[in-house]
């Protein structure tokens, strides 16, 4: 991969925090388009993590694919030390209820291929960013996705429908406040013709 | 497949009154003789839903042979299927599907649940779009347990659902249940 | 009985406004009986000859897969396709509520019709010919085309969208090979001199056609494949497209008939091959009947192998392959088997030049 | 483009609406296609899954991580055992767990083998959407022999669950390596009946040579990765890219196929099989003696962090992203799945192709259901 500090010298209001590529909400879009323009970028994951206490310090994710067993082993003294500062109660940052966005690059120029993870904290309560499908059109089905199960909007899209869920489904399932609708764990027997019309 | 138009039924044997010429034995001898010939031939639909439909697959191919049973006639369309093998987790996005396509299937017709998940929600029934067990949807007359089960133990519960037939035991069964 | 037939045939001369020599009399009862007769044999030939398809396809399958195929029922498993059938019968059958009734309850009756009828016609032997036509082969070929119908019949009936393009494609493709089948026939007929089925059969005691007209076998072999719908053309059902094809809606009897009436075909189509290019019922030592159901049996066999060993093909490039190579080819032999003719005419002093 | 698609001279054609699956025979589980066709030519596709959506990722933060390792078998079911090593890469990423070296031999041999069970699969069943029960046959039988193998070793013909938090689950059984070399000869032997007979056939070629062309640009904009992203001509594989495990001590081209379209993508999984035939006869060789796993607690509490790991699954990059809080379980746990990606150039693809040739694009592209919908 190419240095990331250079990367986030290229990108508009980037910058790197333990590994990852740490940009403001506001600036997302001209920070992807920076990315884009720099080139050779394969999008291929987009996830997001729901933090209603608030977010930690962005954590010092092994950006390695996988390691050999020797370089995990030498790479284990970094992470080790910045975890306490990163439970949520020591967190410096105000807890702000928040969603982590994440995209995950490939750097598709470079012989040796490592992950590149881009980190936006948006609000929770305002949960939109600007879609990136125009962009990378892998982003399309990963954009419907998150929205569908975590519930964070894609503005600029043509469509916004769910993906995985059925379409009349309530509520986000991944967000940590979702309730699950109880169900009965075995119904009535299945050979009373009104339970097998009901059962639905 | 998504048919809209249900199927408009002509009575089935077992749902109407048998006609009073052919009560009694010759009702009964006929209805042996078909529940024989049912149950040498049970035709499933082919209709996979997950990972017990890769052993589905194996138990049809050359190793397990399911046709040397008769039943390796997978059929694309459930009119021509008796057999329904539910292989896999049922959703609730595809139930309202497994339902039509139980619905599409003439009488008789079986229905036999593959693995954990089509039994009672197996690993996933704590999720919240995992029907618990595809009996609360369509009747179950075999039940298969495992994740997945074995090519032998779908091929052993088929030949369950043949035992029922000749032993007369889904008799009783009320139809379009 | 007779006295009503020989009623409706007096009014269908009345319809139809023939000469006043009444059809009736040139139909003596006997040979209405004799009709009779030979349509409960065709029938009774065309269930057996299914049930035995149906068991060596199974069988045949089997082998080619390196496996054993059904045989629980009966010995060797024989008794499969009787007991599937009885099953069949004891379905349900579920008519679609969109569907085009009348049209839908026809096509599975007319395609076990027309092959009945197609059975009828073929020489079984000297003196087993059921009905002799003078115009055996064209009837033969006609007939066979109204198979087409019942599949676009089903497929229409069906009020389904896989089934109407199922049938589409059938129609499609079994219209364009006809083309190339009756031009490989014509090669064979001009040799013959005859349209007669028995005459051409027993032209052949000597050297059979297939070595005279090696070009029109091939052709013959290809198209009768895509007559029958069977692998690489089997477009019709083309399961993994159109999930049944032209019978997804059908179930019951009324696919049994379907099922019935494609390997009936298959019989009847290999029989006309065997006919037309490896002399019929000849043969020494053993009775005509037997050399001619058995040399069927064999050329239906290299038809099950060559289905068991292809894949499917595509659409467009049948009908590309048909109208491109089959169609030129078939006229190239056509017209050097004219030369040829009349160059054997010419070396053997039948014509003077 | 083929030559069926004509002028509608005049005539009115009507478009119609087909939706293909979810139960349907060549959809290889539930996936639909709502399809709007002219005939026999699509006009537009849209994806539809969803049908199989077992809501794992939300499962996954009710259980604790060892808990959660047999269910990472059930996404890609194909290639159950593949599954589980992102999972345990990014956990033991977490936790700084050294993996034991025999234990990242065993894990390599393990997934090498079910890559080939996984890939006899996509050929058995992409030949089988032409038809051709025949070759599914034979295919079946080799994945049989795999099939034994990983039995043994794992006590599940499918569902391998094999792969735990700090290396595997038990060693080897008696007998088992010169199984191997059997189990590998018999079934290269039956791929090359297979070869023959399905490679070079003028059928299976017509059907899928310059059949949905996938550039190589094209894959890197959608996402597409694993075989379908090598059959574009490209070489990217994380094994040989960004080593894990102890890919870098093994010998083996990446194979892959220059014109990306159909028949590359079936034909670059064949490559790929006999690829890693090679590296399990490989990595046997070298197996060291010792233990199999790392110690690893019972209760096995991460600090609080977060990792992610990929690997190179049998249909593209499984990656996983873990969130710990602490506590034994899973604050949150995100995967990347290789299918979900892989079928978003279907709509882009789809149109222009005709009926038959849209079943073998989407064969040639190898999703799973279960990994697209988890």
């Amino acid at each position: 991969m190419r240095d990331i500090t250079i990367i986030a010298a290229a990108i508009p209001a980037a910058e790197v925090k333990d590994g990852l590529l740490v940009v403001p909400a506001k600036e997302i879009e001209g920070a992807l388009d920076g990315l884009k323009r720099l080139g050779g970028f394969m999008l291929f994951d987009i996830s997001a993590v729901d933090r209603p206490t608030g977010s930690p310090a962005p954590q010092p994710a092994a950006s390695t694919p996988g390691a050999a067993p020797g370089a995990l082993a030498a790479a284990a003294s970094a992470p080790a030390s910045a975890v306490p500062g990163a439970a949520p109660a020591q967190s410096s940052a105000p807890a702000q209820p928040c969603f982590e966005l994440s995209y995950r690059f490939m750097d598709m120029r470079e012989k040796a291929k490592d992950v590149l993870t881009l980190r936006v904290i948006i609000d929770r309560d305002h949960p939109v960013v600007p879609s990136v499908a125009r962009l990378w059109p892998a982003a399309d089905v990963l954009e419907r996705e998150v929205w569908d199960l975590m519930g964070i909007e894609f503005s600029g899209r043509l469509k916004q429908e769910r993906i995985l869920l059925k379409s009349d489904f309530v509520g986000h399932p991944l967000r940590k406040d979702f309730v699950a609708p109880k169900r009965e764990r075995f119904p009535s027997p299945s050979w009373d013709r009104k339970a097998a019309e009901g059962g639905l | 497949m998504e048919l809209t138009d249900t199927g408009v039924g002509l009575p089935a044997h077992g749902q109407s009154e048998p006609s009073t010429l052919i009560k009694g034995k010759v009702h009964d001898g006929i209805e042996s003789i078909l529940d024989f010939c049912r149950g040498n031939s049970l035709w499933p639909v082919t209709f996979g839903l997950a990972c017990c439909a890769i052993e589905m697959m194996t138990a049809g191919s050359a190793r397990y042979d399911l046709s040397r049973f008769g039943f390796e006639v997978f059929r694309p369309s459930p009119r021509q299927a008796d057999l329904m093998i539910v292989a896999g987790t049922v959703t609730d996005k595809m139930a309202p599907l497994l339902k039509t396509i139980y619905d599409q299937m003439p009488e008789p017709k079986y229905v036999l649940a593959m693995g954990g998940c089509a039994v009672c929600g197996g690993p996933f029934a704590d999720s919240y779009s995992v029907v618990q067990g595809v009996d609360t949807i369509v009747p179950v007359d075999v039940y298969v347990p495992g994740c997945p089960p074995r090519p032998e133990a779908l091929i052993d519960g088929i030949l369950k659902v043949r035992a029922m037939l000749r032993d007369r035991k889904l008799k009783e069964r009320p139809f379009n249940a | 009985m007779v006295g009503f037939l020989t009623t409706i045939f007096n009014w269908a001369q009345g319809i139809l406004g023939l000469p006043a020599t009444s059809l009736a009399d040139a139909l003596p009862w006997w040979d209405i009986l004799w009709a009779f007769i030979y349509f409960v044999g065709a029938v009774i030939l065309l269930i057996i000859n299914v049930i035995m398809l149906i068991w060596i396809e199974r069988r045949a399958a089997g082998f080619f897969q390196e496996r054993v195929g059904p045989n629980r029922v009966g010995p060797l498993g024989l008794l499969q396709t009787v007991n599937d059938t009885i099953k069949l019968l004891g379905k349900e059958w579920i008519m679609p509520a969109a569907a085009d009734k009348l049209i839908y309850l026809i096509a599975p009756l007319l395609i076990v019709t027309i092959s009945v009828t197609m059975y009828g016609l073929l020489p079984y032997g000297p003196g087993i010919t059921p009905v002799t036509l003078n115009v055996g082969i064209l009837f033969f070929l006609a007939i066979s085309s109204v198979n087409t119908l019942s599949v676009l019949m089903a497929g229409w009936g069906s009020n389904n969208k896989y089934s109407l393009l199922g049938g589409m494609r059938t129609v499609a493709q079994i219209i364009s090979y006809e083309i190339p089948m009756a031009l490989s026939i014509i090669g064979i007929v001009m040799i013959t001199g005859s349209l007669d089925l028995g005459t051409i059969a027993s032209s052949q005691a000597h050297v059979w056609n297939v070595f005279i007209q090696p070009v029109a076998f091939v052709i013959f072999v290809i198209s009768a494949l895509a007559e029958l719908t069977k692998s690489p053309f089997d477009m019709t059902e083309a399961e993994q497209e159109f999930v049944a094809g032209y019978h997804t809606e059908y179930s019951g009897i009324r696919f049994t008939l379907f099922f019935m009436g494609e390997y009936a075909n298959l019989f009847s189509m290999s029989a006309l091959g065997v006919v037309l290019f490896f002399g019929g019922a000849n043969g020494p030592f053993l009775p005509p009947w037997v050399w001619f159901i058995g040399k069927t049996y064999v050329f239906i066999l290299f038809m099950l192998w060559i289905r068991w060993t292809f894949l499917r093909i595509r659409v467009d490039k049948m009908m590309k392959f048909n109208w491109k190579v089959l169609i030129p080819i078939s006229l190239a032999n056509l017209l050097l088997t004219g030369v040829g003719i009349k160059i054997w005419q010419a070396a053997t002093g039948a014509i003077k030049w | 483009m083929s030559d069926f698609i004509t002028e509608a001279d005049g005539l009115e054609t009507q478009e119609f609406i087909l939706n293909l699956g979810p139960q349907h025979p060549s959809t290889h589980g539930v996936y639909r296609a709502r399809l709007i066709m002219d005939g026999e030519t699509v006009i537009s596709a849209e994806n539809k899954v969803g049908y199989l959506h077992r809501g794992i990722e939300k499962l996954a933060e009710g259980i604790t991580y060892a808990q959660f390792t047999p269910y990472t078998t059930r996404f890609d079911y194909v290639a159950g055992a593949l599954q589980p090593w992102a999972w345990c890469l990014a956990l033991e990423k977490l936790g700084n767990i050294v993996v034991p070296e025999r234990a990242e031999y065993l894990r390599v041999i393990v997934g090498e083998l079910q890559r080939i069970a996984s890939h006899l699969v996509m050929l058995g069943s992409i030949v089988l959407d032409f038809s051709a029960i025949t070759p599914w046959t034979y295919v079946f039988n080799a994945r049989e022999d795999i099939s034994d193998l990983l039995e043994a070793v794992s006590g599940s013909r499918l569902l391998v669950n094999y792969f735990v938090n700090g290396g595997v689950n038990a060693d080897l059984p008696e007998g088992w390596i010169p199984k191997v070399e059997k189990a590998l000869d018999s079934m290269l032997k039956r791929l090359d009946d297979f070869d023959r007979m399905v490679s070079g056939n003028e059928i299976f070629v017509g059907r899928t040579k310059g059949i949905a062309v996938v550039s190589a640009e094209e894959a890197i904009e959608y996402g597409i990765t694993g075989a379908s992203l090598r059959a574009s001509g490209l070489t990217f594989d994380l094994r040989k890219d960004s080593p894990y495990s102890i890919y870098d001590r093994l010998d083996f081209e990446v194979q892959s196929m220059p014109a990306g379209d159909s028949f590359d993508r079936y034909y670059v999984r064949l490559l790929e099989i006999r690829e890693s035939a090679k590296m399990v006869r490989q990595a046997l060789k070298q197996l060291p003696a010792g233990d199999i796993r790392a110690k690893v607690a019972k209760v096995w509490r991460p600090a609080p962090g977060e990792a992610y790991a990929a690997i190179e699954a049998a249909r593209g990059i499984m990656g996983y992203q873990v969130v710990s809080d602490g506590t034994v379980k899973p604050y949150r746990v995100h995967m990347r799945s290789p299918s979900f990606c892989n079928i978003g150039i279907i709509p882009a693809k789809a149109p222009g192709l005709t009926l038959q040739d849209f079943i073998a694009f989407i064969a040639s592209l190898d999703f799973v259901l279960g990994d697209i919908d988890r």
